[in-house]
Parts: C-alpha cells; sequence; structure tokens
C-alpha cells in the first residue's frame, strides 16, 4: 500500500504516464502461464524456421539400416563407463531368421558419440543462404533421436520441418482470414444498413456449414496434378477462406461498440475527417483485440490442417507436415509397433496449449483500461 | 441591441422507429425535438432543464450537427458574419465546427483512454490544422490546460490516472482549445460528486468571464442551472415549454410543469408550503399526447388543452410560457 | 410469438437457399465433371477406348450441357419434391440409397454426443463458477485447455491404443461383428448403445471443453448480479438463489449455442469415423470426397447443415421460451 | 429510559475490509450508530465513503473479497424480542434468512437489475412471502399470496396491480419499477427498511413522488429506515437522525435538523455550502479543494485533513481525532471541538 503521501511516487507517475502497450505489458507480465505458452511458441518457431540446421539429416532421407527403429536417447554413462561426451549406441543390422525381414539390433559395444556443429548434407536456410554446418550429429552411422519411420527417415528431423510447415500455414492462414475478416467486418460495422445485413447473412451462410466437411469440400477441389508449393498455398487460402467470418463478426461488433463511444463523437465535433479517428482512435483501440483474435484462432488453423493433412485431404508427401507425420501413426498396428510415431501428436498438444494460454493471457491484458473505468 | 450569437427557429429532430426482423419497417417516428425556437446571446449562459426523454441533449446536439436535423434554421451570427449552419456540409461544415464545441455529461467515456492528456487537449487544434506548428499546439494545449487548472505536468499522463472532476476539466479544456464562440454543456456537473461539482461550475463560470464563450448549459437540475444561468428554457417532451431570466423564473415559474419542477427539488429546510406534485410518468415520446403534450400530468388541465396545442407567448417581457392558463393559474 | 416463428422459419428457408449454391459451387469445384469421373470409372482397365464423343453423350445423358443455373434448379427441384439427391457413380445408385440407413445412425450419434455434453458440462461448469478456485475450478480449466489441445481423432487414437494393448479390444466401430449385417432387433440396439459410448466420448470431447468454459463463464457474471443479491436478501436459501436465478440464465447461452456444437461435431465426425471405423455420413463424406463422388458429398453436406439450421431454428424458440424479454420484445 | 435500551439496532465499531490486488484495503472503519423502531437513519457521503458497505454488513451481503474484521458488533433485536448479534453468524447461519427479508429488508438504487428478467414481478413477490412464513402470520396458498401481493402493489400506488403482478419487470417504467421495488420489499412488514440510494437514478419529480410514498409507508408500517444518499437535501426531507461518512468513517451524527442547521464538522460544512441551492442568481460556489483520495490511499490521521481549510499541521494527520458530543446526540469527529466540547 502507498505509505509515501503528498509526492508522487516514481512507480505511480510511471504508472500513470503509461501507454496502453505498457499497460498491456505489465498486465500480460503478471500470467505466468501465458508467458511460458510465448516462450514454447518462440522455441518451437526457432525450430520451424532453422529446421535444416537444427534436423541432422533431410526429411525425405532414408535409413536403410534402421527402418522402424526406435528413439536413441543420448546417454553419458552405461555399464561399460562414464564418457563427459554423449554417446548413442550403433545399431548392426541383422536379418530375423524367420521372417527374413531386415531388423535393427543395439549394439551396447559401439558408442557413438554425439558432436555439435558438424558437417552434414548441404542445404540452404531459408531458402537462400547455402550451409553444410548442422547443430548436432555424429562422427560415423546416423543418429535418429526419435526413431525412424517404416522407410527409415529421421523422425526428428522430420518433425523440425514439419513444425516448420504447420506453423507457417497456420500463420499464413490466420493472416488470410483476419486481413478478410477486417475489411468485410469493417465494411460491415462501418456503413451498416443494407451492406452490413447483407454481409451479415453471408457470414451466417458459411458458419452454418460444419467447418471440416467445407474445408474438404474446398481441398477436394485440388487437381492432382498441382505442385506441392500450389497446394501449399491452397491451403491456406482455404483455411483463411472458411476462417474469416468469426473473425468477421467479432471485428464487426468491436467497431460498432467502438464508434458509439462518446469519444469518438468528441473527434468528429473536434472536426476531425473520418480517416483521422480511424487512424487516432479505431486503430489504437482494435490492433489489441486484433492481436487477441489472431493468438485465439490460430489453434484452430493448426488444428485444421494437422486434420485435414491427416485424412489425406490436405498437404500431400513429400510435404512434411505435422497432419502428414500423425497420418503414418493412422492405423493401430502403427501405433502398437512403433509408438514413438505419436511424438508429433505431442508436439501438436503442447503448441495448440501454448497458443491457447498465450491468447488467454492476452485476453485479460488486452483491455488495460477495464478496470479503471469502474 | 447586436444580434444574437446563435439562433434557432423551428428546430425539429425525428427518429425513425423500425420493426425488429427481416424487413425492419418503419412504424413510427420518435418527436424528440419538435419546433423549438431559441436565442443565445453572445456570452451570456442559457440553461436547458428538463426531465429524462425532454429532448433537451438532441436539442444541443442538434444545433452541432451532431444528430441530423429534420426541420428548421440554426444560425450563426459571426465576425466574419451570418452563416446558416444547417446550408453545411462536408468540408465546410467541418472547418465550422472550430466555432461550436461540446462538453460531454460522462468524463470516463469522453476521453479516448489510449491518449495522453496532451493530445486529448490538442486534438481540435491538430484535427482542424489550426496551429502551424507543433511548438504553437503545445503552446496553446499549455495556455488552455492552465486556464483549466489542470497541473501542466500532467499532460503527459494518461486519462487513467485521473478522478472525474479533474476528467472533467481535461474536457472542458478540449472543447475550448480552439476559442469557439458556443459551447454546449451537456450535464456536465451530473456524474461528479457533490464536492467536486462546484468547482467545475466554478471553473466554467471563470473560463466565461475570461473568454466570454456562450453557453447552453443543459442539465436536470434546476439548483445548479439557478447558479450559472442568466436564462432557463424549461423543456418537456421536445418543446419548449417556458422560458425565462433566471430571477423571473425562480421567482414566478408560470407554467405548471416549472412549479412541479421547482416544488420536486428535495429542500434543505424540510416541510415547505404548497408543493405540485405530479403524477405518473414522461410519457412515451413515440406517442405523445394531443394537444398541450403535458395535459396528461397537468393538475390544472382542462379540455381544450388536450385539443389545442398551446403557442409559446410572452407574457411579461421576456418571459415566454406554453400554457393556455397562465395568466389564471400564475400565483 | 405466432410472428416470431414465421420470421426465424422464413430466416431459416433464406439460409437454405444461400447454403445450397454454396454446397451446389463446391460440387462443381473439382476438375473434370461426373461425366469424365463416370467415364473413367466404368471403362478404365477395361480395354474400352473413350473417346471425346463418347463422354459428350454422357454429358448429355446427365443434363451436364446445359448451364449451371439450370442444374442447379433440377438438383433442388429433385431434393424438394423427389427427396432425390441425384446419382452416385461410386454406388451405382441413388444418392439417397447409398445414405439411406446411415443417416438414422448418425442422429443416434449426435443426440448421444450432445446428451453426454450437456449433462457434463452443465452442472460442473455451475459448480465450478460458484466454487471459484476450488479444486474443481481448477481440474475444469485443465481439463477445458486439454479439451482445446487434443483434437478428438488423437483422442480416438489413443482410446484405440489403450484398447487394443490394455483391453485387447477394438473399441471402434458402431456393431459387434455378428450384428452388423443383421436386421434391427433388441438385441442389436443393445448392441449398438453399447458401442455408442467411445465414439459419444470421442465427439464429446472438444465440445464438453467448450461449453464448460462457456457456462461458467456466463455464471460468473451472473453471479455478480444484483439481482443475485436481491434473491438472497429476500431470505432465500443459497442453493435455491443459485438454481433458480443465476443458472437459470447461465442455460441461455448454452442453448443459444446447440447449432454451433452440433456444427462441431460434424466437424469432427469425418475424421473420428474414418480413425473408429464408424459407418456412418461422415465416414462417407470423406469416401465421396476422395472419390470425388461430388452428388453424394453434396447431398451429405447439405444434409448435416440442415439439421444444423434447423437447430438454430428450434434454439430460438426454445430460448424465446426461456427468456421473456426476447418472447415479448423481439415480436 | 436510555436511548440505547430502546434501540432497534446498535452498531459499533463496524470494520469492513476488502482483499485486492495490492492487499487489504479498509472500506469501513469503527462505524457505530443506533436506530430507535420508527426512526430515519440517514447515511450520507460521497462515492467511496462506505455508506453501501456498512449497510450491506447488517445483512452479510457482502462479496466474497469482503470481512468484517473481529470486534465489530451489530446487534439487532429481533421480533420475537430476543437480541442477535448479526456479526457473530457464520454466513451459512439458517437465522440469516430469517434476518433478511422478513426482519431487514432492502431497496436497491437499480430497480431493473434488482429484479431478475425471467421471472414475473409478481412471483418475485410471492417468493418473498412463502420464505417467511414466520414474518407473515403462516404458510400461504398461492392464492392468498397472489392477493397479499397485489394488494402491496395497489398500495405503493401501482395503477392495475393485478396486471403488474403478471408482468415481467422490463415491461414496467421506471418510476414503477421503483415502486415494486419497494412493494416487494415492504410485503413481509420488516422491522428495518435499508433503502440504498433509491431515487438517484430518477428524475426530480419521480424522486419527489418515491420520497413522499416512502415517508408515507414509513408511517403507517411502523418500520425503521436506513436511507443511503450522497444529497444533502434528500436527507433534510426524511432522516430524522443523519450519520455523515468520509473515507469509511462517520465524521458527524445527530439528529438531522440539528446537523444541517449547524453543521460542525467541516466536511460537512463544506458540502453544505458546495450544495447549489434552487435560488436564482449567478455567485460563485465554495468548492471543498482537492479530490476525494480512494479508499487504497486513506490519508494517517483524520480522513478529512488534506482537504480541510482548518486542519492543524502536526495533529491532525498525526491521529484519529475523538469523537465529541457537541449538542443532544450530535456527535462530531475533529480535533476543532476536542477541547470545548468533552465526552
Amino acid at each position: 500500500m502507498a505509505e509515501e503521501r503528498g509526492g508522487l511516487g516514481a512507480e505511480e507517475l510511471r504508472y500513470y504516464t503509461a501507454s496502453q502497450w505498457q499497460l498491456i505489458w505489465w498486465r500480460f507480465r503478471r500470467h505466468r502461464g501465458a508467458l511460458v505458452g510465448a516462450w514454447v511458441l518462440l522455441v518451437l518457431a526457432f525450430m520451424g524456421a532453422f529446421a535444416p540446421f537444427i534436423a541432422p539429416y533431410s526429411g525425405t532421407a532414408r535409413d536403410r539400416d534402421y527402418v522402424y527403429g526406435p528413439p536413441q536417447i543420448p546417454r553419458f554413462w552405461d555399464e561399460n563407463g562414464f564418457s563427459l561426451r554423449p554417446f548413442v549406441y550403433g545399431v548392426k543390422t541383422e536379418r530375423d531368421p524367420v521372417t527374413l525381414r531386415k531388423i535393427a539390433r543395439v549394439d551396447r559395444d559401439q558408442r557413438r558419440y554425439l558432436r555439435f556443429f558438424v558437417e552434414g548434407e548441404p542445404y540452404r536456410l531459408f531458402g537462400l543462404i547455402p550451409m553444410r554446418v548442422r547443430l548436432f550429429g555424429v562422427e560415423e552411422g546416423k543418429i535418429h533421436l526419435f526413431g525412424t519411420d517404416e522407410l527409415g527417415r529421421d523422425l526428428f528431423s522430420r518433425l523440425m520441418f514439419a513444425t516448420g510447415t504447420s506453423l507457417s500455414i497456420g500463420v499464413l492462414g490466420v493472416l488470410i482470414a483476419e486481413f478478410l475478416a477486417l475489411v468485410i467486418g469493417g465494411i460491415a460495422g462501418y456503413f451498416g444498413g443494407w451492406i452490413d445485413y447483407g454481409i451479415q447473412r453471408l457470414t451466417e451462410v458459411v458458419r452454418v456449414v460444419p467447418v471440416i466437411p467445407l474445408y474438404m469440400g474446398l481441398a477436394a477441389a485440388f487437381p492432382p496434378e498441382w505442385s506441392n508449393v500450389q497446394v501449399y498455398f491452397a491451403m491456406t487460402l482455404v483455411l483463411g477462406l472458411v476462417g474469416w467470418p468469426t473473425l468477421a463478426r467479432r471485428v464487426r461488433s468491436h467497431l460498432l461498440a467502438q464508434r458509439r463511444e462518446d469519444y469518438v463523437l468528441a473527434a468528429e465535433l473536434a472536426g476531425a475527417r473520418p480517416a483521422w479517428v480511424i487512424r487516432r482512435h479505431l486503430l489504437p483501440s482494435f490492433t489489441s483485440y486484433i492481436i487477441v483474435d489472431v493468438v485465439i484462432s490460430f489453434p484452430y488453423m493448426v488444428l485444421s490442417e494437422t486434420a485435414l493433412s491427416f485424412i489425406g485431404l490436405g498437404l500431400r508427401p513429400p510435404t512434411i507436415s505435422w497432419g502428414i507425420l500423425l497420418q503414418e501413426a493412422q492405423n493401430v498396428r502403427a501405433i502398437e509397433q512403433a509408438p514413438w510415431l505419436f511424438i508429433p501428436a505431442v508436439f501438436v498438444i503442447v503448441a495448440v496449449l501454448a497458443f491457447t494460454v498465450l491468447g488467454d493471457g492476452l485476453r485479460d491484458a488486452a483491455d488495460p483500461y477495464a478496470v479503471s473505468r469502474r | 441591441m447586436s444580434a444574437p450569437l446563435v439562433e434557432v427557429e423551428g428546430l425539429a429532430v425525428r427518429f425513425p422507429v423500425h420493426s425488429r426482423g427481416l424487413f425492419r419497417r418503419r412504424v413510427g417516428q420518435i418527436h424528440a425535438v419538435d419546433g423549438v425556437d431559441l436565442r443565445l446571446e453572445r456570452g451570456e449562459t442559457v440553461g436547458l432543464v428538463g426531465e429524462s426523454g425532454s429532448g433537451k441533449t438532441t436539442l444541443g446536439r442538434a444545433i452541432l450537427r451532431a444528430v441530423p436535423v429534420s426541420e428548421g434554421r440554426i444560425r450563426f451570427h459571426l465576425e466574419e458574419g451570418e452563416v446558416d449552419v444547417l446550408a453545411l456540409a462536408g468540408e465546410r461544415l467541418r472547418r465550422f465546427r472550430r466555432h461550436m464545441q461540446l462538453v460531454f455529461q460522462d468524463p470516463y467515456a469522453s476521453l479516448d483512454p489510449r491518449m495522453t492528456v496532451r493530445d486529448i487537449i490538442a486534438e481540435p487544434l491538430e484535427a482542424l490544422g489550426l496551429a502551424a506548428s507543433r511548438a504553437e499546439v503545445d503552446e496553446r494545449v499549455r495556455e488552455i490546460a492552465q486556464r483549466c487548472r489542470i497541473n501542466v505536468e500532467y499532460l503527459r499522463r494518461f486519462p487513467h490516472a485521473f478522478s472525474g472532476g479533474q476528467r472533467q476539466r481535461i474536457g472542458i479544456a478540449r472543447a475550448l482549445v480552439c476559442n469557439p464562440e458556443f459551447l454546449v454543456l451537456d450535464e456536465p456537473v451530473s456524474a461528479l460528486d457533490v464536492s467536486i461539482q462546484a468547482d467545475i461550475l466554478n471553473l466554467l463560470m471563470d473560463l466565461q468571464d475570461s473568454f466570454g464563450t456562450t453557453y447552453l448549459f443543459i442539465t436536470h437540475d434546476l439548483a445548479v442551472v439557478g447558479q450559472i444561468a442568466r436564462r432557463v428554457a424549461v423543456m418537456y417532451l421536445g418543446r419548449i415549454v417556458e422560458l425565462a431570466p433566471t430571477e423571473e423564473l425562480f421567482q414566478r415559474p408560470l407554467h405548471p410543469y416549472t412549479r412541479a419542477l421547482f416544488s420536486a427539488i428535495p429542500s434543505l429546510e424540510p416541510g415547505r408550503s404548497e408543493r405540485l406534485v405530479l403524477a405518473g410518468e414522461v410519457p412515451d415520446p413515440a406517442h405523445p399526447p394531443s394537444g398541450c403534450r403535458f395535459h396528461t400530468r397537468c393538475p390544472f388541465a382542462r379540455p381544450r388543452c388536450r385539443e389545442e396545442p398551446p403557442e409559446l407567448r410572452a407574457l411579461a417581457p421576456d418571459h415566454l410560457v406554453a400554457c393556455h392558463f397562465a395568466e389564471e393559474l400564475a400565483p | 410469438m405466432l410472428r416470431f416463428i414465421l420470421q426465424r422459419a422464413i430466416g431459416m428457408v433464406v439460409t437454405m437457399f444461400f447454403v445450397s449454391i454454396m454446397v451446389f459451387v463446391i460440387m462443381e469445384l473439382p476438375p473434370g465433371d461426373y461425366a469424365d469421373r463416370y467415364a473413367f470409372r466404368k471403362f478404365s482397365g477395361t480395354g474400352v477406348v473413350v473417346t471425346e464423343e463418347d463422354i459428350e453423350s454422357i454429358r448429355k445423358q446427365f443434363g451436364l450441357d446445359r448451364p449451371a443455373w439450370e442444374r442447379y434448379l433440377t438438383w433442388i427441384w429433385g431434393i424438394v419434391t423427389r427427396f432425390d439427391f441425384g446419382p452416385s457413380f461410386a454406388f451405382e445408385t441413388s444418392v439417397t440409397d447409398v445414405i439411406g440407413e446411415r443417416v438414422g445412425l448418425t442422429l443416434v450419434l449426435l443426440v448421444a454426443t450432445l446428451l453426454l455434453t450437456y449433462l457434463l458440462s452443465i452442472p460442473i461448469g455451475i459448480y465450478a463458477a460458484v466454487r471459484r478456485q476450488s479444486l474443481a475450478d481448477y481440474g475444469l480449466t485443465v481439463v477445458s485447455y486439454l479439451g482445446l489441445a487434443i483434437p478428438n481423432f488423437m483422442l480416438a487414437l489413443i482410446l484405440l491404443y489403450i484398447g487394443v494393448t490394455y483391453f485387447d479390444t477394438t473399441v471402434g466401430g458402431l456393431f459387434s461383428p455378428e450384428f452388423e449385417k443383421a436386421p434391427w432387433s433388441w438385441a442389436k440396439f443393445r448392441d449398438l448403445l453399447a458401442h455408442l459410448f467411445v465414439p459419444a466420448v470421442v465427439l464429446a470431447w472438444s465440445a464438453t471443453a467448450l461449453q464448460l468454459q462457456t457456462v461458467r463463464a456466463t455464471m460468473s457474471d451472473e453471479l455478480h448480479k444484483p439481482y443475485v443479491d436481491a434473491a438472497r436478501a429476500r431470505g432465500l436459501g443459497e442453493a435455491k438463489v443459485i438454481l433458480k436465478y443465476p443458472a437459470r440464465l447461465a442455460i441461455n447461452p448454452v442453448v443459444s449455442t446447440i447449432g454451433f456444437d452440433i456444427n462441431r461435431i460434424f466437424s469432427e465426425l469425418p475424421i473420428v469415423a474414418l480413425v473408429l471405423g464408424l459407418p456412418e455420413l461422415g465416414e462417407l463424406l470423406l469416401r465421396s470426397f476422395l472419390d470425388l463422388d461430388m452428388y453424394v458429398a453434396g447431398a451429405i453436406l447439405l444434409m448435416l447443415t440442415f439439421v444444423i439450421v434447423f437447430m438454430n431454428f428450434v434454439s430460438d424458440i426454445v430460448l424465446a421460451l426461456l427468456d421473456p424479454r426476447i418472447r415479448l420484445e423481439g415480436g | 429510559m436510555s436511548a440505547a435500551a430502546a434501540a432497534l439496532l446498535r452498531v459499533r465499531d463496524l470494520t469492513v475490509d476488502f482483499r485486492t490486488d495490492e492487499g487489504w484495503v479498509r472500506a469501513v472503519e469503527e462505524v457505530g450508530f443506533d436506530l430507535r423502531p420508527g426512526r430515519t437513519l440517514g447515511l450520507v457521503g460521497e462515492s467511496g465513503s462506505g455508506k453501501s458497505v456498512s449497510t450491506r454488513a447488517l445483512v452479510r451481503l457482502l462479496p466474497a473479497s469482503a470481512r468484517i474484521a473481529p470486534g465489530s458488533s451489530m446487534r439487532f433485536r429481533l421480533r420475537s424480542g430476543e437480541e442477535m448479534e448479526i456479526a457473530a453468524l457464520s454466513p451459512r447461519d439458517r437465522r440469516l434468512r430469517r434476518l433478511r427479508g422478513g426482519e431487514i429488508a432492502l431497496i436497491f438504487q437499480e430497480p431493473m437489475a434488482a429484479f431478475s428478467p425471467v421471472y414475473t414481478i409478481g412471483h418475485q413477490m410471492c417468493e418473498a412471502l412463502f420464505a417467511h412464513p414466520e414474518a407473515v402470520g403462516g404458510r400461504l396458498s398461492r392464492a392468498e399470496a397472489r392477493e397479499r401481493a397485489v394488494e402491496m402493489l395497489a398500495r405503493v400506488g401501482i395503477a392495475n396491480p393485478a396486471l403488474r403482478f403478471d408482468q415481467y419487470p422490463f415491461e414496467l417504467s421506471g418510476g414503477m419499477r421503483q415502486r415494486a421495488m419497494i412493494a416487494l420489499a415492504l410485503i413481509t412488514r420488516p422491522q428495518l427498511l435499508i433503502a440504498d440510494e433509491p431515487t438517484t437514478a430518477l428524475d426530480v419529480t419521480l424522486q419527489a413522488q418515491i420520497l413522499d410514498l416512502m415517508q408515507e409507508l414509513r408511517a403507517e408500517f411502523g418500520m425503521a429506515m436506513i436511507f443511503i444518499t450522497h444529497d444533502m437535501a434528500v436527507i433534510a426531507q426524511i432522516a430524522d437522525e443523519v450519520a455523515v461518512m468520509y473515507l469509511g468513517r462517520i465524521v458527524e451524527s445527530g439528529p438531522a435538523r440539528e446537523v444541517l442547521r449547524r453543521p460542525k464538522h467541516p466536511y460537512t460544512q463544506a458540502l453544505l455550502r458546495a450544495l447549489p441551492r434552487p435560488e436564482a442568481g449567478r455567485r460563485r460556489l465554495v468548492p471543498v479543494p482537492g479530490d476525494i483520495p480512494s479508499p487504497r490511499e486513506r490519508p494517517a490521521g483524520c480522513p478529512f485533513h488534506p482537504r480541510c481549510a482548518h486542519r492543524l499541521p502536526g495533529r491532525c494527520d498525526r491521529a484519529l481525532p475523538p469523537v465529541v458530543e457537541v449538542g443532544d446526540g450530535h456527535r462530531v469527529a475533529c480535533v476543532l471541538f476536542a477541547e470545548e466540547g468533552g465526552r
């Protein structure tokens, strides 16, 4: 409680002269869960952006010696003694005497030491910078942190690439949806009347059709001869096209509420042009809500992509996304034999949780004046 | 005597009433303001008194062109000549706004919480481009802030740092920064605590003394209007029923409605003589009563009141009243 | 009230009209048309050389040479008058035959899911709002986060996994093998109910999570309204106050979002059905989209949407019955 | 006979704290007053003075974040003659339900918000009757309850009471809703009516109607009343005694006439001076300097001293002023009177 009276404390002065963004930040900081969520997302985004650097191998490279291989967990010591440098065991391929199938067998005597910044296959970072250095690797043989799939592809590497794809598709989808929502909701909220009525009807029509079936309908229209890049962008477009109505409704009602505020009338009576009102009053009140909106709708985009790719109507291999990775875990046999194929699901869950918690925190912080109005 | 600053003639504001549902038919209209004549002399304060639903706020905003006007004339007599305000549109209307401003009732909703006090006060100057440079804007903001007894150090702060009374001072400073000739004050002290009200009323009187601004002071509180206004107009259901110099009105209210308003004010001296307590409430403005709109609640109503709307006529010099039987009823 | 219902009914028809146009557009979107796919399916691998003329004649046969709006009218006319949704090439019969029994199963599944959702979310949501920061409240928060984060198909996979590894049963399907092709009987119905549980839990999963939050949020809002204190001040017992006053209003948003819930459930149907092997509309829809059997897909899309729109209509009416403000003012 | 012995309600040292993000905030501090049957106490103060909180404490209708501090006492004499210590009741005590509505009734500032929108006026009135068989002479049948409710609606001046009985709150006009609220409160014939700014949201003409009605009903029902307002003039109309609150403390109390004619505390004086009077003539008012501090920044010593024109540096900002009796029942908490008055 304020002990010093009379003179204004530095703390109070700081509060009184704090702008909207500072207040939002102060309130947001108190929300521990949201901070954790933000960090988790930063890490995921980093993984996605630097996927080729972090992943020891390309997403399609096969390790024929280690098919359906379980995760290799780096260790420091075993019955053969301690090592300061973490290592994984080597594998030997043997043929099963009965089925004659090749199976990987762990060779506990062979150690593969983990090295950082090793030379690997060449790649281009961000599709531009040619590089060879990878974050980590082993000197001989290969390392598969999360194991491999039925073709012997490294799940860890694939997951890094998938993270990049899924997050970026979510971002683009949300951006398109938010853009449409702003334009359409903005027009409806600003002009009102018949235009508003018509747009409301249209929004309602798109909203009543079940979302995933609608996605499916649009995704089914992708011609089979389309390239991966085309499918990728078509997906973002579809996500955006289906996602806008909910956002547009929120934009519209927020705009209507803001327009009715006394201070907007005050600005108009002070001789402000519409552009001034929008720039000085409406947009600043809006941006924080839009950020919240984006964060909240993001999980739906990611989940929709995952779901669609999962059932084969979204992205197509060799593109790698969370949904495509999960496709391999679609049947019970796969999960039984190779439960590590379920690791991508953990990523999806963690990412969505992070977004949800972050969204909640932002929503609480987004209107720093809510309390002081009372 | 010179021409008045603001001249309002036959002003009417009607809001359409729509039915709900798919086909929004127009089912009627609310006569919020219905044929009001009003003249405001340069530098005077006219009080506009009435209950909620009387149309006083709409009248004030209509003069400022903040709500669409259905009928009538509004003229400003400025130094540069006479201006027909209703004929203004677009850019010319926008430019004209420097001559007339509004102070809001709610000191919380009327200040954008995302702008500093300096930016709020500077808005009319910057929006209208009335200052040549940023330095000049700062200079004028500083000057008006001092006049409105706002600590200059507060200009960097945001509205959330302030109490109701201080916020209202900011609102007044914003309205006055472009030196308007005419100010509509819409219940500027109703939302404030009693101990703060007096301070704001004093400030408004001081500012009028130094700037010579003309005030239209809207309130539901006759006691407040007695302190600040030179003349008072009493409104009932969109019409002015009585208009007189304050002293005259307080001593000799002629309209039964005005008298009822007076006797409804709780007094510090309990047990005053003859009280005129009104029955019922203000009727729905979408369906106003015929004839004299007050006849449904008037204790003296006669058959004629139901049929014939009374004209606003002068019973004494400067004392106008809209009642058929004002002479008989006069105390 | 009758007018209100009529208005909503008209609104429903208008919405369905636009939806049907949208569905038709989606049916037309994939490259190539019905004739191409029909010919490809019928003759590929048979060695028959299909010429342009052959396809053209098929096109004529199905009326595909006519303009889109004409085909739309024929299509919609068939649905409205004869309940004929067009042909399915994949099954080489009419869509109605293909859909047949699946409609009933889908509705049974839907009702089971909704019941489960509301039986869980309403009481728990109310309890969590009343006992804020209790164990129930925190548990609810965790569950509702998980409900959002774990997509239903993932939950289905998890349940499948648990079923296979720990209980050595497949939890998929709607019937035991012996009843799959059997005619309807009491035993078959009981078998269905037993199998219904897992899909219903999976489908209700995220809907419950969302509804829990909605109920809790509205309940928290309502709990602090003055009328609740007013009811307490009347001397009512706490349980009665809570259940009779705020809880009554906390149900309204649940009623008003029933269409939204069904939308969610239908959204998840195809994927969950795929994982759990359920013979209902969602699974068929998915298959028809993969096969580009567009008449089937269109019919299902239209039906699912119709259920949602119809339930929106029902919820509007129920809401009006629950809330006198809508009933008496909305008409 | 001493006044205290006949008191219906005796409040002593009532202190209420609220838990906030920044710690505990004291909303009401050491409030004390007596109320005799049939008398009206006017509780007057500006926003944040704690007048609503102190009366809510009487029926234990405080938010969950509030705490009545130990040492607070609110003794109420029930209809049965038994004395009850309201501060000692547990929030779940069944006797609390008899108290609420049966012995002490409340009317609120916003009648629209105080009625549930989904039940009829009559339904909510009958509920009060059914909840208090002890106060209304036994269990009533539906028909009897309806009859009483309609009677009561008629009594508070609602035309067409039988029709209004079956209407929803939003179908009534503002004035009628406030009348219905009063009818609802009085239907159980409570011993004490707490009216929390019942006329603030109303126009002056309606305010006059409601004040007249409440005066009438008070006389007819013979109940005691606590009337909360921020308007000194309303106090003059309706109250027998008055207690002036500032930042959670009673700074002056006594017979209404006496306090209004001869206010002693600088705050009361300032309030009365600042009040615009219904007289014509442009003149300067005398404002109270400064702003009301928020309850979380309560000044040390006398809460009013930062705004007081007569403050004595070194005294007013150090310790709480003693309560001094300056006339018959007229008490003031100000050091200016500490010497001359004595206890």
